[in-house]
């Protein structure tokens, strides 16, 4: 310890005046060296949520995942950008056999994977045979979720499968032939989930390889999906640093346009919501997913910074479990549904973000019914409606909510529950057992099993489908409903087979005020989901279903 | 003649005082300690008679809801929260929470901690061995993380969460305990009672335990500090007690986290109300410190 | 006799307490000249070590030189300034400390110690300063002395390392060695051993020393004057033999009675001095032994009792003294 | 020496085999599995048993364990099932995050918790002595959380003099040879990456450094005291030295034995701080890992991950003891 104290001193302020004259450049390190104007080769910084889990689109079902791969990979088709209306996206246009059962996709000419590999009809059936033949940890539902809700099993035949087999008849036509008629199926290939990678790559670096050590757990060994993913999207992949960042530059020789001007894209986790809001402040990072609707004033306030929200594709609900007495009595649940005023939570928790929902559906989605039941709050209502039923008043019932959790539906769960059970108890019609427990896993393990009467949830809608919607929740019995009602499962099980666009559409109406009438559950809101960024961002064009390339996005 | 053997010179001059005594006389010439003592019975005042000071209840909502809650003004000295309440009384309820939690996780501690250490002090070898043994095994892992981990098993009621405090402090209350009952039982004053046959544990009980005290008071008055800060950064991760519309200190400040730019009241009232209160805690606890510390030199 | 080496006179020092100034030593006055041998003797809290460390300027924070001088090489050492004293300390006038177990730094070898007032002063090099460390501990009778240099303290016996603090003192051939209390901490055996190192390297070397003790066998045995200190002050001073023989202070003979006797026929009653050393609050203004003293009269009782010569060269505080017929075997009857 | 360090790391075995066996029962007791975290919404019956057979969650729990202590023995702590990568992957990239960042924070608390206590010890009752105890009270009642917002905002929000989060500036590539950023970058001689990486280490290490710093300052105060009593300082005065080489050799040399012991303790203790730290600069270390683990029930990383900080603790723990031997050849010399 050979310093005097003079030299300690020294030391110390010597790391200061380097920490400090460092900072003296521009303050905002994120737009790197470009200045003002919209100058060529921007560089994004995105705040995520977390890292995804793994960049192979077959095998995710997390959100961050799912935006870092549309990036890099593109489908068969595609969304119209804001809609979920299905567009061309690697087929230029298809035709679907009378039947139903076949799909013939005739694809763009010219266009190459990441790897310089041409994209044509034997890769296309390339992947749809990879994920038909996943096995071990592949079929687990974590990881081919879409696989196995779009197509059902794999060719293991233990679940049956709607896919049948694809053929490549020329270069540029490829024929997908499933085993029953399922309408839903081209809005499903628009998911993340089945767009097209590379065949070469795939195989170079071992996508499907794992091993399986001693109790036949399987984990997968491969690179292709941290380090080799090879899609054809506008941008390609450059380098993964778990925790820090994921960075994407751009596509030299995409095949579509590229409107934007953003040469490097980087994906940088801050699990924080608070961070996240505080890095856009101080500009290290340009935008980010998962605005929480408190913070939508202070954006908005804030004239740097721009606030855009997402085309409602979500339902907050409040399940009832008909299996908890006295919850089975539908003059309760209707009592229970007039006694809450969702107005007033939708006004102060979603900071005008959100709309009443009147049903299991947001409107955008085909089949919504604008007729259904609804059930405006009027506590009077709701005491003469349990008086005519002559239910005993206060009923007795346990309302839970989740902790720790955020979700574009439910930003602040507390605060909703809250609200509503002081309305329940100020109407005097209902004395409340609150009860709550933390978001993953007690709380949903409680809710799939039925343990609460009445719960707080919700769903984001993973392609513009009703079946995504009601079909989900309402086709099959539940322990979380807690009700065997035959004339919706069926109901609801018609219109999934029909493919008649118009009677479709019909059959989920129908089905919506069956529902409503029946009133499962409360819808109460459908929010749109806000995205913040940096005023100097322009272009990006939010999606229902959060697809939204980057490509398109300017940075001034 | 140093000045140190004219001090303890004089000191002898005066009658010679008990241990206690001594030490109640240091505490009053320590002005840290005394500060500290007004914080704390300052703090004491706001949890006892908070519905007398506050003109609100904690969660009462009189304010809109929605928004960042405004800044302070006359009727309302801290502002209101985004849930409209009055900021002030949360924060003054708030005392109330946190001193109950710091007695009831400290208590947890000391009597878990009393009863380990006194045995692995008092009967040695392989139970010594045994004990000391899984009280590395709990220093090993970081407290905070064993914080965690008991209230992710227990649950997040508020008692749980005082027991997962109270437990991560029993390593340090067993040690300090059986390091004073091992000095103890060597002393020569237990070896002439035992000598004179007088039972081991009424031994334990009336001399050696209250003689190896000292130090654990003061690490108890130590340890309220901490289980204020534990818990406040248990609700900080979002893991501390969860009773809808609770007013913690920890949970009202990692909530206003990212509103920082408008809500910052709502961060700094909380924030300060920790800083004083373990402030209290931790100079009356130093003040001990020196007061019990027998061969202190002046 | 020749120009005195050192001459202190008056000096006065202070402690600030919380409970007021202790007033420590109370004007004393006393000449040394090169090669001999003073002894300082007193009981402890007496003052003698502050005096010593005043001498050198290293007194602890809260103790201060508040009056007098101490002349050394025709400059006052109290009113140097600190860079100077720390040319004569250590280089001109050393000092050696009363417990070897605690005075050399245990992490440091003993080679570094030696060698550090050798580098210091006589601005050595490393390897003059280890060859001149090895002769030193050679001269106070440390055997194999090459390798003892990389040793620590802990390795050394207590009274290895008092030899230890010895050489360290008279590496650069000081002037006048100050040695506080330098055997009190050592077994009898030795303490001899010691002493007589000490005699023989002051006689050497020609240098003066200043022997602190509260022990009169030591200073009977090594000191050509000494000087009995009481509460601050000097109460008698002298040549050893006839402060001895004829102790004229009933301070030094009480002490003398205390002393067990060797050459004491048959039974011998030892008596001690009643009561104890009062801390001086403020300048004494009376006999601060009075209150002890059964030879106290009035006057002891109202004024300070100067420094009188009672004989050639040996001079006593006191209004009363012992008359020449007490002694030796002067008994002081019990304390009335 | 070494006989004393073998010995120590034997000691080690049954605590760390105590402290996996108390892992793997807390993990298996935790309610809720990872199953339903990974589904969340879309979780149902089946897809909920499919993942637990998956993870051989449904066999008896001594074969899971046998299955566990055998991993652990070859070195393979498992497979996360959020990442779905190696434990010991992730652990590469997590660690150097948090170790970089504890060890900031402990330079911080050293360069300036020595001098601190020094000068407070020199001028013992001075003013500075009194303000610089009251300083280190506050310094050890501040909830490292709140500080790190105030300096966040503070410095990076509003003054803007430093970076919000992160290790590093994205746009910025630095090779990562070690994943200690600071040494990869020096390593590199990429100056600018090791003033960026300084500068996103500032805010967060003072953050976790600061009650580290109040107690190094205290006990160097207490320490430096004892040692201005001793003896050997006041010999080393009587020799003449300049007090500057006195404070150095003789007292800052003897003082240091205790500073030691607590700089070692204090690392262990900054791993908790860290967990706090992590989440308000979005520190991707063990910190943060751990907690995402517990909440996603994600077992391989909660017991690899809690392992490694044990392990971390107690050699710490050893070193600091080894170094206080080291230091102190009264031990050294005895062992």
């Amino acid at each position: 310890m050979r310093r005097s104290v003079k030299l300690w001193a020294l030391l110390m302020a010597l790391m200061l005046i380097a920490a400090a004259c460092g900072g003296s450049d521009d303050a905002g390190t994120g737009d790197g060296d470009n200045g003002d104007g919209a100058a060529e080769g921007a560089t994004l910084v995105f705040g995520t949520s977390a890292d995804p889990v793994v960049l192979d689109g077959a095998l995710v079902s997390d959100g961050e995942s799912l935006r870092a791969i549309d990036q890099m990979f593109e489908g068969l088709v595609t969304l119209e950008p804001g809609t979920t209306e299905v567009v061309p996206g690697l087929a230029e246009d298809w035709e679907i056999s009378d039947d139903g059962l076949t799909y013939t996709f005739n694809l763009r000419d010219g266009v190459t994977f990441h790897d310089g590999t041409e994209f044509n009809a034997d890769a296309v059936c390339f992947n749809f045979e990879r994920w038909y033949n996943f096995e071990g940890t592949f079929q687990n539902p974590a990881a081919s979720y879409y696989w196995q809700t779009v197509f059902g099993g794999f060719s293991d035949g233990k679940t049956p499968s709607l896919y049948k087999g694809c053929t490549a008849t020329d270069d540029l036509t490829a024929v997908l032939e499933i085993n029953n008629p399922s309408a839903s199926i081209l809005g499903a290939l628009a998911l993340t989930s089945f767009t097209m990678a590379s065949p070469e790559a795939l195989e170079q670096y071992d996508a499907d390889s794992g091993k399986v050590d001693a109790d036949g757990i399987f984990s997968p060994t491969g690179t292709y999906a941290t380090e080799h993913p090879t899609g054809t999207g506008p941008f390609m992949f450059k380098e993964w640093v778990r925790g820090d960042r994921l960075t994407m530059v751009r596509n030299p020789d995409y095949w579509g346009e590229f409107e934007g001007n953003i040469d490097e894209l980087i994906f940088r986790p801050i699990a924080d919501p608070a961070a996240r809001l505080q890095a856009l402040q101080a500009g290290d990072i340009q935008g980010f997913d998962l605005v929480d609707p408190q913070d939508y004033e202070t954006i908005e306030g804030d004239d740097s910074l721009q606030l855009l929200n997402r085309p409602a594709f979500n339902v907050g609900y409040v399940g009832f479990n008909q299996a908890v007495k006295p919850l089975d009595n539908l003059a309760v649940r209707q009592a229970i549904a007039h006694s809450i005023n969702r107005q007033e939570v939708v006004d102060a928790f979603y900071a005008g973000q959100g709309v009443v929902a009147t049903q299991f559906m947001p409107p955008e989605v085909v089949g919504y019914a604008d007729d259904v039941t609804t059930y405006d709050y009027d506590p009077e209502l709701a005491a003469q409606i349990l008086e005519d039923a002559g239910v005993q008043t206060p009923v007795q019932i346990d309302f839970a909510y989740p902790t720790d959790v955020e979700r574009p539906y439910m930003p602040d769960p507390q605060a909703n529950f809250e609200a509503m059970v002081a309305d329940l108890e100020e109407s005097g019609l209902f004395e409340v057992e609150q009860k709550n427990a933390t978001w993953s896993p007690d709380y949903l393990d409680n809710v799939d099993n039925g343990r609460y009467g009445l719960y707080l949830l919700g769903w984001t809608g993973d392609y513009g489908d009703p079946d995504n919607f009601v079909g989900t929740f309402f086709q099959t019995e539940q322990p979380a409903w807690g009700f065997n009602n035959q004339e919706i499962f069926d109901a609801l099980d018609a219109a999934e087979q029909e493919t008649d666009p118009t009677t479709r559409e019909q059959m989920y109406q129908e089905a919506n005020r069956l529902i409503m009438d029946f009133l499962p559950g409360l819808p109460y809101v459908h929010t749109e989901p806000g995205l913040a960024f940096t005023a100097n961002v322009e272009g990006y064009t939010p999606s229902p279903v959060s697809l939204e390339p980057f490509s398109v996005v300017t940075v001034n | 003649m140093s000045l140190a053997q004219a001090e303890a010179h004089e000191l002898e001059l005066e009658q010679p005082a008990g241990l206690w005594k001594d030490a109640v006389q240091r505490l009053k010439r320590n002005p840290g300690a005394i500060i500290g003592a007004l914080l704390i019975s300052m703090f004491v005042f706001l949890a006892l008679f908070a519905d007398v000071i506050t003109s609100y209840g904690p969660g009462e909502q009189v304010g809109s809801l929605g928004g960042n809650g405004s800044p302070p003004s006359s009727e309302f000295w801290f502002g209101l929260d985004k849930q409209g309440r009055d900021y002030f009384s949360r924060v003054v309820y708030g005392a109330r929470l946190s001193l109950l939690v710091g007695v009831v996780s400290v208590s947890v501690g000391l009597s878990i901690g009393l009863v380990l250490g006194s045995i692995a002090g008092y009967f040695g070898r392989w139970v010594d061995g045994l004990l000391m043994r899984i009280i590395d095994i709990m220093l090993a892992i970081p407290s905070f993380l064993l914080a965690i981990g008991l209230v992710t098993l227990l649950g997040r009621g508020l008692v749980q969460v005082m027991i997962a405090v109270g437990a991560t402090q029993v390593p340090l209350f067993a040690r300090l305990l059986r390091g004073g009952i091992l000095a103890q039982k060597e002393s020569d004053y237990v070896l002439a009672a035992r000598s004179l046959g007088a039972p081991g544990p009424r031994l334990l009980l009336r001399h050696i335990i209250p003689n190896s005290l000292s130090p654990v008071i003061v690490q108890a008055t130590l340890s309220m500090a901490t289980a204020i800060i534990e818990v406040a950064a248990l609700s900080f991760v979002g893991l501390g007690p969860s009773q809808p519309g609770l007013p913690e200190w920890g949970l009202m400040l990692a909530d206003s986290a990212s509103r920082l730019e408008q809500g910052l009241h709502l961060v700094l009232f909380p924030g300060i109300a920790i800083v004083l209160s373990t402030l209290g805690f931790n100079m009356v606890g130093d003040g001990l410190r020196e007061a019990l510390d027998p061969k202190l030199k002046s | 006799m020749s120009e005195p080496l050192l001459s202190v006179t008056d000096l006065e020092v202070r402690f600030k307490s919380r409970r007021g100034t202790i007033h420590a030593v109370n004007g004393i006055s006393f000449d040394l000249r090169a090669g001999e041998t003073l002894g300082i003797v007193g009981e402890s809290g007496c003052g003698k070590s502050v005096t010593s460390l005043a001498m050198l300027g290293i007194l602890p924070r809260q103790a201060y030189p508040a009056d007098g001088s101490v002349m050394f090489g025709g400059r006052d050492l109290l009113r140097l300034k600190d860079q100077e004293m720390r040319e004569v300390r250590g280089k001109d006038i050393a000092m050696i400390f009363q417990d070897p177990m605690t005075s050399l730094n245990p992490i440091l070898t003993i080679g570094r110690q030696l060698t550090e007032s050798l580098r210091r002063h006589l601005k050595m090099d490393k390897e003059t300063a280890r060859e001149e460390a090895v002769s030193l501990l050679d001269r106070v009778g440390i055997s194999d002395a090459g390798d003892r240099l990389r040793s620590y303290p802990h390795q050394f016996s207590g009274g290895m390392r008092q030899r230890v603090m010895i050489a360290m003192a008279i590496s650069c051939r000081p002037k006048i060695l100050i040695a506080d209390e330098p055997t009190t901490a050592l077994d009898v055996t030795i303490q001899a051993q010691i002493l007589e190192l000490l005699k023989r390297l002051v006689s050497e070397e020609q240098m003066a020393l200043i022997l602190i003790t509260h022990d009169l066998g030591v200073v009977a045995g090594v000191c050509d004057r000494t000087n009995v200190m009481y509460a601050g002050g000097f109460v008698e001073t002298g040549a050893t033999e006839s402060l001895f023989a004829t102790p004229r202070h009933p301070y030094t003979a009480g002490l003398l009675d205390s002393v067990p006797r060797l050459d004491a026929s048959g039974k011998q009653r030892l008596v001690p001095i009643p009561g104890t050393v009062k801390t001086l609050m403020e300048k004494p203004t009376s006999c601060a032994f009075a209150p002890r003293c059964m030879y106290a009269v009035d006057e002891s009782r109202r004024e300070v009792p100067p420094l009188r010569e009672i004989a050639p060269g040996h001079h006593v505080a006191c209004f009363n003294p012992v008359p020449e017929s007490d002694l030796p075997q002067g008994a002081i009857t019990e304390a009335r | 020496m070494l006989r004393f360090v073998v010995r120590r790391l034997l000691q080690l075995i049954p605590i760390l085999l105590g402290v996996s066996i108390l892992l793997f029962a807390f993990v298996r007791a935790l309610p809720g599995g990872p199953a339903i975290a990974l589904l969340g919404e879309r979780a149902t019956e089946e897809s909920v048993e499919r993942i637990e057979t998956e993870l051989g969650l449904d066999q008896p729990i001594y074969v899971q364990y046998g299955r566990y202590v055998r991993n652990l023995v070859q070195g393979d702590l498992g497979t996360s099932t959020r990442s779905r990568q190696p434990v010991l992957e992730e652990l590469k990239q997590k660690f150097p995050a948090t170790v970089e960042l504890a060890f900031a924070a402990m330079l911080f608390a050293i360069i300036l918790g020595i001098p601190l206590g020094f000068l407070a010890a020199k001028r013992y009752l001075g003013f500075l002595d009194n303000a610089s105890l009251f300083v280190s009270l506050i310094g050890i009642s501040f909830p490292v959380f709140f500080l790190a917002l105030l300096l966040k905002y503070v410095f990076a929000i509003k003054l803007g003099w430093l970076p919000t989060v992160g290790r590093v500036d994205v746009t910025r590539s630095i090779e990562h040879p070690t994943n200690f950023y600071l040494l990869d970058a020096v390593l590199t001689r990429d100056w600018e990456g090791v003033v960026d990486v300084l500068k996103h280490l500032v805010l967060p290490a003072i953050a976790l450094g600061t009650i580290p710093l109040a107690i190094v300052a205290r006990i160097t105060r207490a320490a430096v005291l004892d040692v201005l009593n001793e003896d050997y300082v006041r010999t080393a005065r009587a020799k003449g030295l300049d007090p500057s080489v006195v404070d150095r050799r003789h007292v800052m040399r003897n003082a240091m034995l205790p500073v030691v012991t607590v700089i070692g303790l204090q690392t262990g203790l900054l791993l908790t701080g860290a967990v706090l730290t992590e989440t308000v600069f979005a520190w991707p270390g063990m910190g943060s890992w751990m907690l995402e683990a517990i909440r996603f029930r994600d077992y391989a990383v909660i017991q690899g991950g809690i392992l490694f900080f044990a392990l971390l603790v107690s050699l710490t723990n050893l070193a600091v003891d080894v170094s206080y031997a080291y230091l102190n050849p009264k031990i050294r010399l005895s062992r």
